[in-house]
């Protein structure tokens, strides 16, 4: 009896020990190739609205529609250093529609209304044209449809419209279900390098 | 959770059961209206869009109605969160107060039938009565029948067990009358008789009824309440205190250490068979079906 | 479609890139691009070419057949041999030099850092800014690319993309006037954000000028009038700030940044007013 | 607005002194020249607004994550080998379920990682982070150690269902073993799935993953459904994804076949007598004897039983005595 149970005692230890081996020399294999960085970004370099080249293409919603969130965790996001401030953005308004009395389009881009256009700086009160414009995302309704950043790139635009994972909402799922959706494979969780 | 009595668990239950289903309900209900209405809502925006782009007239109308299904999918989020919240806390109730239901619920009285399932033995000899000439068993007189175990058992004081003990298998108890017959060839003592027979347990000196029923008083009956189902005996067959055999002689209430079914306590034995899962009630009434039986 | 030939000069010759291009008054075509300059003969045939310090940005030629080459903080003055003669740099008003004009005694140097044009003489010394309607700055040029012409009377277009127009100066900087407006659906009028983005004038004073997204080449009358679309479909979309030259015959010399190459548009006699 | 502007300004500037800006962003065109206009350009004292890029979840979140995880399996650990008290473990799941399920919103979880480290295994492209690592091992070597002891509270999924048992009925054996092997093939085809070439690649268990849309309250309507309805038979039969489809489960159901000290029901402690084997809602107990490799430490063995009972009673009644 004494015997029996201590042989089961030796294998059950030994195999434990195996295992704790295996376990650690996994960890290690893991570890040598780890990263640090985790959270979900978007290359905007591949993303087909972002893309300088994709051009002519059909804008791509699925940031807008695949993420779990209701409301996307990817906004747009308007880049202020790189805007050129126009005064007829392509992505605020809908510059193939029909041009109103005061010389502006008639329509907006942005489906969600979600971008807002004020003029800063000096402003000429004779000539709306000779003013710089902001236009700032509202990121309560934004949801990451894409048709700005579409817009906005070049060469139409300066480019300084990107979609972008907003850290505070994404939930950092283990796999993006945008990643998983998105044709250009621009999701990737390693883009992202902190020191 | 002592001041929530069973209806008032059951009550809370059903209730928050019917919360979350409502708003289970009302969630899909809201989810399906939305996305029932989607390819409409995006079919007029595509319509009022193309039309915006020759009639000026439209662009307004185009603008309210994005800006309609802009806020009617922002309420619509802010509604299924508060619903989410709302079914879950109903979800947290109707869990909490099902555990305190289920906790609070009697357990269900096993059919009479199934707790009388014991086979008893009609056929066993009427026991339990002083011992007479003409009633010791094989027709031998106590007289007779100490000796023959005194022939067997030798006279020595060592015999005093085993003698003990076949007399005790004879009559189920140790009769007086016996005991003192034992004295007369043998140098058991009166002294040691009486030490002994009261130091084992297993020594009556007392009758026992045609049936002894050990209600069990293990740990895990002990803790289902075994006190109250000899109580319950004790009282229904009038068995005074001091005593324990009711005064018709047919029953035996005998305290006993586990027998080894917890699972089914409060448990009691009478004779092999075993009847758990008692109440004050059902136990009365196995004891009432069996004499009714016998 | 009036193009009668699509005739294409300068293929292959450049690697990176095709930033301008110029016209001297024997029809000898400049290029930059790389960091070269490379001039071809009418009819296309590569005949000279030579390094430049910095990516050249644009190109100008002279009456003396000198050749001025716009770069990055600096512009310099080659001969007809290619051998340098000159380099201009004047820190604080030369950034990225986009275009260069040249007239009698006058230079005029485009800065798309500033977003200023500089007038300058023949000798380098600064004279005045030219485009300061805006208090705070000069054109409105979101595309990177200031780009003007001069006219017979030594008057400046110049293209103004983030308003939408061309305007017209004097070389002492007073503004004369523009045309233009915007419309993203009337061929009319300059679509998209900003444009045109460089324009060309040609001997009877026609503007041309080009456009990015879609690209495309349209011709103004010179009081501003719509006259057509010269070409909407024959350059990459990706195809922005295309630099322009006209000759004397009315062929339109487009440096294409993409396929890397003069585009060289003509048009049917007949259409021509 | 311009109040808020600039407090919004002060809050990044704070922000971006805790870390360096995310540059992967940030990523060059190539422009000739500056294109925006400068803020001496636009004028009147015009600031350039800094784009806020909220960071991702710190470091330091992240290894306090971990430290936690293996706090509550510590935690459970104790409740269910030494303190064995039940009221204990359902504490520990209620505190689980809010904190990696409904507050951590149940991402990254170990069940998820196997994906992960099956794909770091295969594809020498991608790499996994510390913290995933951390999140896949910690289980294993618990189980090596005390048994499953983070399916027992710690695991905001069994935590949940662990929760809502209120009547479970008993599976029949031969039932429960058969479906038992279903966890094996979900195992096998998520691996599989994980370590297809990146552009078929998908992480079946998490698009699958039944309750990470509640702890969300968001997420496709069908999974949320499935959540619901498993949440639902979970009432009536115990841990329905635990017991048959968790593919990490069938991991730690070897891992704790070899552990040093296992849940377990003694006769020294215990009573012995069976009442035990009725109250364990997922058909672990056989012969009286906790089965380490299907046991998920949830002690209710131990509230059935009468010996703790007792030491229940006795303990209440020590005071007033």
């Amino acid at each position: 009896m004494s015997d029996e149970r201590s042989r089961r005692e030796v294998l059950g230890t030994a195999a434990r020990g195996a295992a704790l081996v295996g376990l650690a020399g996994l960890t290690g294999v893991l570890a040598v190739k780890a990263n640090k960085t985790y959270a979900w970004s978007i290359d905007i370099t591949k993303c087909v609205n972002s893309k300088l080249g994709a051009l002519g293409v059909d804008v791509c919603e699925a940031c807008a529609t695949d993420c779990v969130l209701t409301l996307s965790a990817v906004r747009a996001v308007n880049e202020f250093s790189e805007c050129g401030r126009c005064y007829i953005c392509p992505a605020y308004y809908d510059i193939t529609s029909a041009v109103g009395p005061d010389g502006l389009p008639s329509e907006k881009l942005c489906p969600r209304d979600a971008i807002e256009r004020e003029a800063i700086g000096w402003i000429d009160p004779d000539d709306p044209a000779n003013n710089f414009y902001e236009y700032t995302i509202d990121e309560k309704l934004c949801n990451g449809c894409g048709r700005c950043v579409m817009e906005c790139k070049e060469p139409a635009g300066l480019g300084s419209i990107r979609l972008e994972v907003r850290h505070n909402v994404c939930l950092d799922c283990n796999r993006c279900s945008i990643a998983t959706a998105c044709p250009e494979e621009a999701y990737e969780r390693d883009a992202l390098s902190t020191v | 959770m002592r001041y929530f009595s069973q209806r008032v668990a059951l009550r809370v239950t059903v209730a928050a059961a019917g919360v979350a289903g409502l708003l289970t309900v009302g969630l899909i209900g809201d989810w399906a209206v939305g996305a029932v209405h989607a390819p409409g809502d995006k079919a007029l925006v595509e319509e009022l869009e193309e039309a915006a782009k020759t009639d000026h007239e439209v662009s307004q109308q185009l603008h309210d109605e994005r800006e309609r299904q802009t806020l009617a999918s922002v309420d619509r989020k802010d509604r299924a969160r508060v619903a989410a919240w709302l079914l879950l806390v109903s979800g947290g109730v109707f869990v909490a107060a099902g555990k305190r239901f289920m906790a609070l619920r009697p357990q269900r009285l096993p059919s009479l039938d199934r707790l009388v399932d014991v086979r008893f033995d009609t056929a066993a000899p009427a026991i339990g009565k002083r011992p007479r000439t003409d009633e010791s068993g094989n027709g031998e007189t106590p007289l007779e029948f100490v000796a023959r175990l005194v022939e067997q058992h030798g006279a020595g004081r060592e015999a005093a067990i085993p003698i003990l003990q076949a007399i005790q298998n004879h009559y189920r108890y140790l009769p007086d009358e016996a005991l003192r017959r034992v004295c007369e060839p043998t140098e058991i003592t009166p002294a040691q008789i009486a030490g002994t027979s009261s130091f084992y347990a297993q020594f009556r000196r007392s009758p026992v009824g045609r049936h002894v029923v050990r209600v069990c008083h293990g740990t895990a009956c002990h803790v289902a309440a075994a006190e109250r189902i000899t109580e319950e005996l004790r009282r229904h067959l009038e068995i005074k205190d001091g005593n324990d055999t009711d005064p018709r002689r047919l029953f035996t209430i005998d305290k006993v250490a586990c027998v080894g079914c917890c699972s089914l306590a409060p448990v009691m034995m009478i004779e092999e068979e075993t009847a758990g899962r008692l109440t004050p009630a059902s136990a009365r009434q196995v004891l009432d079906a069996l004499e009714l039986r016998s | 479609m009036k193009l009668e030939t699509n005739r294409a000069i300068a293929s292959n010759q450049f690697s990176e890139a095709l930033r301008g291009v110029a016209l001297d008054g024997e029809g000898r075509v400049y290029a930059v691009g790389d960091s070269s300059v490379k001039v071809f003969s009418s009819e296309g045939e590569l005949v000279r070419q030579w390094k430049t310090a910095l990516p050249g940005q644009c190109v100008a030629v002279d009456d003396g057949g000198r050749i001025w080459v716009g770069e990055f903080e600096q512009v310099e003055i080659f001969d007809a041999e290619g051998r340098l003669a000159d380099t201009w740099k004047d820190a604080g008003r030369l950034g990225l030099v986009t275009s260069i004009g040249i007239r009698d005694d006058d230079v005029f140097l485009a800065d798309a850092t500033a977003r200023w044009i500089r007038h300058y003489n023949r000798v380098g010394e600064f004279l005045n800014n030219i485009g300061d309607r805006h208090r705070k700055g000069g054109f409105h040029i979101p595309n990177g690319v200031v780009d003007f012409a001069i006219d017979a009377d030594g008057i400046l277009h110049v293209a103004n993309p983030g308003m939408h127009r061309v305007e017209r100066y004097k070389p002492d900087g007073e503004l004369l006037g523009h045309f233009g407006r915007f419309d993203g659906r009337d061929p009319a009028g300059f679509p998209g954000c900003c444009n045109p983005t460089n324009l060309a004038l040609d001997s009877s004073g026609r503007v041309v000028v080009s456009e990015k997204a879609g690209p495309r080449i349209k011709v103004y009358d010179p009081d501003g009038e719509f006259l057509e679309v010269v070409t909407d479909d024959l350059f990459d979309p990706a195809a922005k700030n295309m630099d322009l030259a006209v000759d004397a015959g009315g062929r339109i010399y487009v440096a294409d940044p993409v396929a890397l190459e003069i585009r060289v548009l003509s048009r049917r006699a007949e259409t021509v007013p | 607005m311009v109040r808020s502007r600039l407090a919004g300004l002060g809050l990044l500037l704070l922000l971006s002194l805790s870390g360096l800006p995310a540059v992967a962003q940030q990523v060059e065109y190539e422009r000739q020249v500056d294109v925006a206009p400068s803020e001496e350009s636009i004028g009147e004292g015009y600031v350039t607004p800094e784009v806020q890029r909220p960071r991702p979840r710190a470091m330091h979140w992240q290894v306090a994550d971990v430290v936690l995880l293996g706090l509550a399996m510590l935690a459970a650990a104790w409740l269910a080998l030494k303190s064995r008290r039940r009221a204990g473990l359902v504490a520990l799941s209620i505190v689980c379920v809010a904190y990696f399920g409904f507050y951590r919103e149940g991402c990254v979880c170990p069940i998820g990682s196997i994906q992960n480290v099956a794909v770091a295994l295969v594809d020498p492209a991608y790499a996994v982070p510390y913290y995933v690592i951390a999140i896949f091992v910690l289980p294993l070597v618990a189980a090596l150690f005390f048994g499953r002891v983070f399916c027992s509270g710690v695991c905001a999924l069994g935590a949940i269902q662990e929760l809502v048992v209120l009547k479970p009925v008993n599976v029949p054996p031969r039932l429960d073993r058969a479906l038992g092997w279903l966890k094996w093939v979900y195992l096998g085809l998520a691996v599989v799935f994980a370590v297809l070439p990146a552009a078929m690649r998908d992480f079946v268990i998490c698009r699958f993953d039944p309750f990470v849309g509640l702890f969300r309250f968001t997420g496709e309507a069908w999974l949320l459904i499935l959540g619901g309805v498993f949440l639902v038979a979970g009432v009536f039969v115990g841990r329905p994804y635990c017991r048959w489809l968790c593919p990490y489960g069938a991991l730690l159901s070897v891992f704790s076949r070899y552990a040093w000290r296992s849940f377990s029901i003694t006769p020294d402690r215990e009573l012995d007598c069976g009442l035990c084997t009725d109250a364990c809602p997922y058909g672990a107990i056989e012969e009286r004897r906790a089965v380490r490799t299907d046991c998920f430490a949830c002690g209710r063995c131990y509230r059935s039983c009468p010996v703790h009972h007792a030491d229940k009673a006795d303990d209440a009644a020590r005071p007033a005595a």
